[in-house]
C-alpha cells in the first residue's frame, strides 16, 4: 500500500444520492461490503471508476462517492475496456446484472475476458431482470413462470463460471449478498488479480425472485448446501464439516467423514492454478432439489497469470516512440512532396 | 518519323483490368509521377466487390481513373480519353466510359476464346474484330508476349514474370506522356531492393514498354501536358482516408491529448484504422473491438477518460452505434464518429459511394438527440474536416458525426499539407477545480452552454454521469417534467450555438445572389464546381455553394438561399438534404439525384444548369 | 342527514400513493366498476421510476387517474378533481393536479413526522396543519387505524392487515360515487378465494370503508354520474398494449398465419410481450431473445419461414434494431417493428411518455430505406393500427414501423370490441408455383409492386435472399449502376404506394376548411379532440384532424392542408412530424411542442387555439 | 431415410450463380462436400435452409440450390434461431465466418448453445477476416501482424471449442477444408444430432493467412500434428499410429508407442459423452511451433442429449391449446364486458 495515497473511510464513499433499490434487496449488502473493502486497496479515491450498464445493480454507481458511469444496457464492459485502454493507471470496476451481462452484454464480457483487462467484475446475479419487473434472465432455472414465460421458461440457462472458464477468464470467483465476511475477501482477491476478474454474487432479488439463493445463504441450509473453496485446503463442507469432495476418476462423490473416518486431507485439494479441476467445480451446478446433488461451491475457482491487454498496448506504443519520434510536421508532409512555384 | 507531340490541357486516362493485374499499382504509379511533375489531378479506384472474383470475369475488373492536367482539376473525371483495357471483361465493363474518338489501349492476349467466354463475349463478336471499336483509336499490343520477350533470360517462373506485365503498359504510357520513369524506378528499388530477380524483371519490362513506344513507328503521337497553375506551394498526393486519419491525429497532437479509436473493420472505412495504427509513435490507441458497438462504447470509455475517441466506420455500422451515440449525447463527452457512406440500405453496395446517411446521422436516434453534423468534400478535404470535428466535439462537449464517403475517401489529389503550426489552435482545459462553493456540478455550463470534463484521476472532483435524463448543473438523475424540458431544450441550444464558431457559408463559384444557386454537401463538390465554372464561362447566372457543415447550418446559410431566384440540391440519394432545407428555409428548392453508386459526372450537372436556366 | 347527492357529468379522481400502498389497483377496480356502469372513461397510471424506491419518498409515489363521465372522455384529464393522498409525499408531488376547490382526501396517518421527514417537508410545514390546504375541501381519515380496527379479530399479522388499506379508500369513494361494490367483491373472490383470511380482510375493509361514508354525518355530498351517451353496443375495458397484442393474434387468426413474436423486455413496451405470452393457445410463439437485434433477426427468420412476424421494443432497442430493419426491407419480407415510446434521449426517462422517435422511424437507417410508419391514437385505437401494421406488412411484403408510446400503452379505456368476422380480410397466398417460365423469380413484382412469398419447404420454389442489391425480378446479387437505382426507386415507390389502399385523411373535429387546423399524429388525440370540440363550441373555427398514416401520408393530406389558413401541430417532441410536412407540403405549419415526459392537456391546446386565432 | 422424399443429386445442389470466392480458397472443398453429403440425408431438399451473416464464407447460401438467406454481419445465428423456432420441421444450416459467429455474432452463437435449437452452425475458421481484406479475427493467434496490427496483434484469441463447451453447446467438433472424407462424416454426424451442432472448419485463406493451418493439412506433417478422435478408441496419432494420448492425473501426455512399446488400448479411450474430458482436448491448442505441444484435435469433441428449444415451445403450444381453444371473439370480448344500448 502506497503511504503516500491520501486515506479515506467507507463513509467518504457515501454520494448525497438517495438509494432506490427495493427495501431488503441484496443489492444493499454489496455496496456495503464494496464501501467496506475500498479504503484498504491503497488506491487513490480519484482514481477509482465504477461503471454500469443498466438494471438495478447497475445503479450501484451513483452511490459510490467515486468516477462513475451508468451506461447503457450491456455495454458496460465494453465501455470499461476503452476506459483501461485509455487509462491503464485507473481502478476499473464494472457492475452489472445477469441480464445485463449475459443477455444482451454477453459478447463483450467474453470479449474482455479473453483480453484479460485488468478490470474487475461484479456481476450482481438475480437470476431475473428486475428493473423491467421480472421477466427470466438467461440465468434463471429451466421452468421458471415469470411476466414473460407463464408456462414456464424452456432456456436452458448459462453456467456463467462455465461460460467464463470457457472464455479464458484469468480469474474466476463466486460469493453471495448474505455472507458479507466472504464478500470482502473475495472482492480484496479480485482486486489483487492483475487482469480480468469475474466475480459472479448470487443477489437475492426479494420482490421478483425471492429466496432463488436462500438454501445457500439461510443458516439453517448453508452449511451443507455450500462449498467454501480455499486454496490449498481439502474441499470440505457439511454442519460440522462432517462432510468431503474426493474425485472418483473425473466424478467428484461426497464422502461422509465421519461415517467413512476418512481423513478431510484425503479430499481434494483445491488448487485455484488447475484449470481442469476448476471446470469440474464450475459443473457442480444441480438444482439443490436434486437428490444426491452436490453442494454449491463459492470462492475463486480458477486464477491464472497472463498478460493485460493495456499493457500490451502501452508496450507498442512505447516501442513505436522509441523508434520514430512523434514529428507531426513530418507525417503531413509524407514520404514524396512537389513544390508548385 | 518522329511523332507530333500534342500539347493538352488535361487528360483522363483509366486503367482497367482483372484485379489480378496490378491495375491500382499501375495508376498510383502513374499518379505520383503526374504530380511530381506538378501537374493537378484528381483520381478515383474502382474495386471489384469480391475480394478476387473468378479471373477474366466483369465481376473482377478493377480499375482506377486518374485525371491529371495543367489547369485545375475538379474530379476524376466523367468520360476518359484514354482507356487500358488488359482483357475482354476490363472493356466490356469500361467501354461505355471512353469519350468518342479516344484511345484505347487493348491487350490482346486478354481477348482469347477463354477471356471472351468469361467475359461473357461470343467468340464471334470478339471486339478486336467485329469492328465495334472503330470509333475509337486503337492501340494494340500483345503485352504477355511482349513481357515474356523482354524477360526470355530470366531465371523467373511464368508466373512471375507474367505478374511484370503491368509495368509494360505504364513504361508505354510513360512514354506517350512523356513522363520520366524515375520515380518509378525509386518505388520499384524501395520494393524490391530484397528481390533483385523482381527486381530486375519489372525495371526490364517497364523500359520495354518504354521503348515499344519509342520505337514502334505505329505510334504518330505524344502528348505533353506542362505543369498546373495551381496555387503555388509544396504538395503531396493523398486520399481521402488517409488525409481522415491525419486531420485526427493533427488535432490530437494540438490539443495535447491522447487519440484513442476504438473501431470496427467495414469497408470502405476500415483504411482509416490500418492508416491510424501506423503511428503508434504519435501514442495513437487503436482498439479492433468486437463488434460497432462495442466500438464506440469503448470509445467513450477512452474519452470518459480523457481521450480524444474516435469511431469509425460505415452505414450499417453507424446503424448499430445509434444507441450509444445517444449515450454519448447524453454524457456530454466529445467524441468523433465518422462515417464513411457507401452504398445502402441494408449491406447495399459496399464497395460503393453514396451520400444516402445523411438523414440516419441527422436524425436517426431515439429521443430529440441534437448531434452536430460535418461533412468533406474531397479527399484532402478529410483532412480539415476531420480536424473540425475533434475541434467541435472538444470545444462543446458533445459527440460530432463526419460523412466523408467511399467516393472521396479511396479518392486521391494533390494537398497543400499545412505547417502544423498554422492549423487553428485547439486547448483542452480539464477541470481541476471545485466549480461552485465547494462542490462539483459536471453539468454546469459555460458560455458555450459546454460542461466540464473532469476527468478520472482528479482529485476531489469525483462524479457519476449516465443516460438518463439528468438535473440541470448537478448531473443526477431527475425525473422532474420540467428539468426534461429544460435539458432538451439546453442540449438543443448547445448544439444551434456551434453556429458561432465555425465559418459562414461562402460561395465556392459565383456571386452571393442570382438566378441559380446549386447548392452541394460533401463529395459532389468537384463534379458540381466542374460543372458551374463551365456554365459561368457560358454566361449563365449561376453560382455554387457547398455545405460543410450541416448541422448546425451555418448562421447565413437562409439569407443566401433566399438571393437566388432557384436553389438546385444534387445529392447521390434521392433527396435527404433538400428535406432539412425545405423544412427550415421553406424554399421550393429542387433535388438533382443519382443514387447508381457513382459520382456524378461534371456533365450530369451542368445538364441541369443549362435545363434550369433554359438557353 | 342525508348527504346531498350532487349528479355530475364527469369526475377526475386521481389515487396517489406509495408504490406499496396498491393504488393502481384500486384505480383499475373503480375503473372497472365505472365502465359496467357505463361510464365512459380514460385512465393514466404513473409508475415511479424505480422498482420500489424507498418507501414515504417522493421517488415512491405511484399515481393512477381515472376520469369517467356521463359524457363523452377523451383523456384521463388535465386536473383532477378528487385527489387521494396516501402519505406526505403523493400529496407534494400531486398538489399542482389538484384543482381549486377540489376534494382532497389524505390519509392522516400518512403523515406522521416520519413521513414527513421522507417527503423532505419541514415538521413544523405539515400541510395538515399549515393552513396550505384550505382552497380545498379535504376530507381527513386515518386510514391505518380504520383498517386495524376493521380487522381487530383478523388472524393476520400487522403488515398483511396493513396491507388491506386501500381497499378502506376503494370503499369510501364507491360510496362518495354511489357505486356498487359487486366487481369488486367478485374479483376479491377470484383473487384470494384459496386465502380466506386475506380475502375476508379485504372484504370487512372494503365494506368499512363504505360504511365509514354512510355513517359519519360529516361527509354532506355524494355524487352520482350518470351512465354515458356513448355510441351503443359492447364494451369492454382495454389497456394500449394489450390492445396492441390482441390486434396482432386477430391479424394472424385472419391471415391463417402463426404469430411470432421475437423481443426483448424493455419498459414501456414489456407488457405487450407478457400479454402475447398468455395466448399460446392461438398458437402464438413468444421469443424473449438475448437482446434486441437478435429479437427482430429470430422475427426475419420467422418472416421467412412463413409466419407473422413481430417484434416489439422501445427508443433504446429500436436503435439497435435499425440495421436489421433495413436487412428486413431489403429481404421485403413482412415484418411489424413495434415502438412503445418513452422519454428520450439514450435511456431517457423509461417511465415516461414522448413521441420523440418519429424521425428515427421514418429516416433513422442507412442508406435509402423507406418503411411505412403509422401509430395509435388512443389506447383502443392500438388494437386497430397493431391489425392494420400486420394488413400493410402482409399486403405489400415490408417492413412496417407501429408507433404507440408510454401514454396510451398504459391508458385505459373502455372498447366496443368488433367481433372477427368483421375484421378486415387479409389474404395471404404463400407462391406455391413457378413464376416465370420453368423459373422462380422471387422479385417478381404484382401489382402493389410486392413479391410472391415463397416458404422454405415448398418444392421448387427454392431460392436465396440477402441484404446486398439484388437484380430486378431474379434476385441475385448485382451491382449494376442503373439497377440500383431502379430497386431504390422501385423500394420508395412501393411504400408510396400503401397509399393506395389506406383511408384517406378525415377530420375529426371541425370542417375540411377554415381558419385553423390542428394537426396531431399519436396520441395527442384525446388533448387535441377535447381542446378542439370545446374552442369549436365557443365560436373558434378551428377542426383537428389526427394522422394515422405517416409514411407514406394519406393521398389527399396535401389538399386538406392547403385548406386551411393556418396549421398548428401539437406534438411531445421538439417538433418532427412539422419537419415532414413543412418539407412536402411547403406550408408555414407551427409547432405546439411539449417535452415534459407527460401528456398535453387540453387546456394546452385549447390555450394555442385561442391564442392563434385571437379573441 | 424416408422413401417417399424425392431424391437428388449433388449437381441438383449447384445454383446458376457463379462461385466468387478467390481461386484457391478453402471455401471451394466446403461448398463441395456440403454438396456431397446433402442428398444422402433423406431431407428434402425443400426442407433445407442455409443462412449466413456477412464474410466471404457466408457467400455459401447463393451456391446451394436450396433455401438461403445471407443476412447480415454476425445475425445468422439469431436469424436461424427465430426460423427454427417458428419451423421445427425444417432443416436450418448457418454459415458463418471466425469473425461473423465469434466477434460480432459471439453472443448470438453462445445463445444459441444454450438453448439448443436443432440446427447445424458450420463456423469456416480462418483466424481472418477475410472479405474486409485482411484484419485479424477473435481467433488470431496473438502477434499477428495484419492491415489493423502492423505490430502484431495483442489480443489472446479465442478457443472456439472450448468457448462452446462453456456456453453448454451439445454437439461440438472440428474438421478441415483439406480433409474431404473428414469433413463428409462431420457433416454427417451434426446432421444426425438433435440439438445444436457447432462444428469448426479451418479453412484456408490462401489470400490474407496463406497456410494457416498448414501443419495440420499437408501430408508432411499431417499425421504428426493432428489427432482424429473416434468414439470408444484409442486417442493414437503419428506417422506410423505409433503415438498416443494417456491421462497423468489430468495430465495428457505423449506415449511413444515403439519406444515404451504400450498398447494402443491402454491409451485413453475417447469419449465423446464425457464433459471433462472434452475439456481436457479442447485445450489441446497450443501453438504447434511451441516444443513438446498436444496434436491438434480432429472428430467429435463431445455430444450430449439435451431437449432442443423449439420442442418446447410447440409442447407448450399444444398444452395451451388443449387446454383452451383458439376463440378469437372471446378474447377480443375479454373477461368483462358491458352494454350501452
Ligand atoms: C437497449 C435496452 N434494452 C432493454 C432495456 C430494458 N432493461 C433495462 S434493465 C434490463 C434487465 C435487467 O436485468 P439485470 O441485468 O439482470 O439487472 P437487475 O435489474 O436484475 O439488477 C432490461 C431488459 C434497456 N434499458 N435498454
Ligand atoms: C455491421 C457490419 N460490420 C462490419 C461489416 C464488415 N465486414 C464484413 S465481413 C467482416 C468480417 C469477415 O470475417 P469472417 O467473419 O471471419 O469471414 P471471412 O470473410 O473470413 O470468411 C466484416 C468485418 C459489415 N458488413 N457489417
Ligand atoms: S426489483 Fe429486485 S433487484 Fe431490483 S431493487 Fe428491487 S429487490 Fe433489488
Ligand atoms: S479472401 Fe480468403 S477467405 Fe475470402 S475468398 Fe479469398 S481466399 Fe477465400
Ligand atoms: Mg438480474
Ligand atoms: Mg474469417
Amino acid at each position: 500500500m502506497d503511504a503516500t495515497v491520501e486515506k479515506f473511510t467507507s463513509k467518504d464513499l457515501v454520494t448525497d444520492q438517495e438509494i432506490r433499490w427495493c427495501p431488503g434487496c441484496g443489492d444493499y449488502s454489496i455496496v456495503k461490503q464494496v464501501q467496506t473493502v475500498m479504503p484498504d486497496l491503497g488506491i487513490p479515491r480519484e482514481n477509482i471508476v465504477f461503471v454500469s450498464g443498466i438494471g438495478c445493480s447497475s445503479r450501484f454507481p451513483y452511490y459510490m462517492e467515486t468516477y462513475g458511469m451508468h451506461s447503457i444496457h450491456g455495454r458496460a464492459t465494453a465501455i470499461a475496456s476503452g476506459l483501461k485502454a485509455a487509462r491503464p493507471e485507473l481502478s476499473v470496476w464494472i457492475v452489472t446484472g445477469d441480464g445485463d451481462s449475459l443477455s444482451i452484454g454477453g459478447n463483450h464480457t467474453i470479449h474482455l475476458l479473453r483480453r484479460n483487462f485488468n478490470v474487475n467484475i461484479l456481476l450482481f446475479n438475480n437470476q431475473i431482470y428486475g428493473l423491467t419487473k421480472g421477466q427470466y434472465s438467461p440465468t434463471s432455472e429451466e421452468g421458471k413462470v415469470t411476466k414473460s414465460t407463464p408456462m414456464g421458461s424452456i432456456d436452458h440457462p448459462f453456467n456463467p463460471i462455465a461460460l467464463c472458464m470457457g472464455a479464458d477468464a484469468t480469474f474466476v470467483a463466486r460469493t453471495m449478498d448474505r455472507d458479507p465476511k466472504h464478500q470482502q475477501a473475495i472482492l480484496r482477491r479480485a482486486n489483487d488479480h492483475k487482469g480480468a476478474s469475474f466475480v459472479e454474487i448470487y443477489q437475492n432479488c426479494n420482490v421478483f425472485n425471492d429466496g432463488a439463493f436462500e438454501v445457500f445463504t439461510e443458516k439453517s441450509s448453508k452449511k451443507n448446501e455450500t462449498l467454501f473453496m480455499e486454496s490449498g485446503k481439502p474441499l470440505i463442507f457439511g454442519d460440522n464439516n462432517d462432510k468431503g469432495i474426493k474425485l472418483d476418476g473425473f466424478n467428484p462423490v461426497v464422502v461422509d467423514l465421519t461415517a467413512t473416518g476418512a481423513s478431510a486431507n484425503d479430499m481434494w485439494i483445491h488448487d485455484e492454478h488447475d484449470r481442469v479441476k476448476a471446470g469440474i467445480l464450475s459443473r457442480f451446478f444441480d438444482n439443490p432439489s436434486k437428490p444426491d446433488h452436490l453442494p454449491r461451491p463459492f470462492g475463486v475457482f480458477y486464477e491464472e497469470s497472463r498478460g493485460c491487454y493495456e499493457d500490451g498496448m502501452t508496450r507498442q506504443i512505447e516501442e513505436a516512440k522509441a523508434k520514430k519520434a512523434a514529428d507531426l510536421d513530418a507525417l503531413l508532409r509524407g514520404k514524396e512532396i512537389w513544390t508548385i512555384n | 518519323m518522329e511523332p507530333q507531340n500534342e500539347v493538352l490541357d488535361n487528360v483522363i486516362i483509366k486503367f482497367a483490368g482483372d484485379s489480378g493485374d496490378g491495375m491500382q499499382l499501375t495508376g498510383t504509379q502513374f499518379t505520383n509521377t503526374a504530380a511530381l511533375f506538378g501537374n493537378d489531378l484528381s483520381t478515383f479506384p474502382d474495386f471489384p466487390a469480391e475480394i478476387r472474383a473468378p479471373q477474366g470475369t466483369i465481376a473482377g475488373v478493377s480499375g482506377y481513373q486518374l485525371h491529371f492536367g495543367s489547369v485545375e482539376i475538379y474530379t476524376p473525371g466523367d468520360f476518359c480519353d484514354v482507356l487500358v483495357a488488359m482483357n475482354a471483361a476490363a472493356l466490356k465493363a469500361n467501354q461505355k466510359f471512353l469519350r468518342k474518338s479516344g484511345i484505347l489501349i487493348v491487350n490482346t492476349d486478354g481477348f482469347d476464346p477463354k477471356n471472351l467466354r468469361l467475359a461473357g463475349i461470343a467468340e464471334t463478336d470478339n471486339p478486336l474484330e467485329n469492328h465495334s471499336l472503330d470509333n475509337y483509336k486503337v492501340i494494340r499490343m500483345d503485352v504477355t508476349k511482349m513481357t515474356r520477350a523482354a524477360l526470355s533470360e530470366s531465371s523467373l517462373g511464368v508466373k512471375e514474370i507474367d505478374r511484370a506485365k503491368n509495368m509494360f503498359v505504364l513504361g508505354f504510357l510513360y512514354w506517350m506522356y512523356n513522363r520520366p520513369m524515375e520515380h518509378t524506378l525509386k518505388f520499384l528499388t524501395d520494393k524490391f531492393g530484397k528481390k533483385p530477380d523482381i527486381l530486375d524483371a519489372n525495371v526490364k519490362v517497364l523500359k520495354a514498354g518504354y521503348n515499344f513506344g519509342e520505337t514502334r513507328e505505329e505510334f504518330t503521337a505524344r502528348f505533353t501536358i506542362g505543369p498546373a497553375k495551381i496555387t503555388p506551394g509544396t504538395y503531396r498526393n493523398i486520399m481521402g482516408n488517409q488525409a481522415t486519419a491525419l486531420g485526427l491525429i493533427a488535432a490530437a497532437q494540438k490539443s495535447g491529448l491522447q487519440l484513442f479509436c476504438g473501431t470496427y473493420p467495414i469497408t470502405p472505412a476500415s483504411d482509416i484504422l490500418h492508416e491510424l495504427s501506423k503511428h503508434k509513435n504519435f501514442g495513437v490507441k487503436t482498439f479492433q473491438a468486437e463488434d460497432e458497438i462495442a466500438a464506440i462504447a469503448s470509445t467513450i470509455g477512452a474519452s470518459f477518460g480523457g481521450s480524444l475517441g474516435v469511431t469509425t466506420s460505415s452505414g450499417p455500422g453507424i446503424a448499430l452505434k445509434t444507441e450509444a451515440m445517444g449515450l454519448a449525447l447524453m454524457l456530454e463527452l466529445p467524441l468523433v464518429i465518422i462515417n464513411v457512406q457507401r452504398g445502402g440500405p441494408s449491406t447495399g453496395l459496399p464497395t460503393k459511394t453514396e451520400q444516402s446517411d445523411l438523414l440516419q446521422a441527422v436524425y436517426g436516434r431515439n429521443g430529440e438527440a441534437p448531434i452536430p453534423v460535418i461533412a468533406a468534400a474531397t479527399p484532402s478535404d478529410c483532412f480539415n474536416m476531420a480536424y473540425e470535428a475533434c475541434r467541435i466535439a472538444l470545444h462543446s462537449m458533445t459527440p460530432v458525426i463526419l460523412l466523408t464517403d467511399g467516393y472521396i475517401a479511396n479518392g486521391a489529389e494533390p494537398w497543400m499539407f499545412p505547417k502544423s503550426a498554422d492549423l487553428k489552435p485547439i486547448t483542452v482545459n480539464f477541470a481541476k477545480e471545485k466549480n461552485s462553493e465547494n462542490k462539483f456540478l459536471p453539468y454546469k455550463r459555460d458560455e458555450h452552454l459546454s460542461r466540464p470534463w473532469a476527468i478520472p484521476g482528479t482529485k476531489g472532483l469525483e462524479h457519476r454521469i449516465g443516460g438518463i435524463e439528468k438535473q440541470h448543473e448537478t448531473g443526477n438523475i431527475n425525473y422532474d417534467a420540467a428539468n426534461h424540458e429544460f435539458m432538451v431544450k439546453m442540449r438543443e441550444a448547445k448544439v444551434e450555438k456551434i453556429a458561432d464558431f465555425i465559418p459562414e457559408q461562402t460561395v465556392e463559384v459565383g456571386t452571393t445572389k442570382g438566378k441559380l444557386l446549386i447548392l452541394g454537401w460533401g463529395s459532389t463538390f468537384g463534379a458540381i464546381k466542374s460543372a458551374t465554372l463551365k456554365a459561368r464561362e457560358e454566361g449563365y447566372d449561376v453560382s455554387h455553394a457547398q455545405l460543410r457543415y450541416i448541422k448546425p447550418f451555418p448562421k447565413n446559410l437562409g439569407e443566401l438561399l433566399y438571393s437566388f431566384e432557384k436553389v438546385i440540391i444534387p445529392e447521390m440519394n434521392s433527396g435527404q438534404l433538400i428535406k432539412m432545407i425545405r423544412d427550415k428555409y421553406l424554399i421550393p428548392a429542387e433535388g438533382l439525384n443519382k443514387v447508381q453508386g457513382m459520382p456524378f459526372a461534371a456533365e450530369e450537372i451542368y445538364t441541369a444548369i443549362t435545363k434550369a436556366l433554359g438557353k
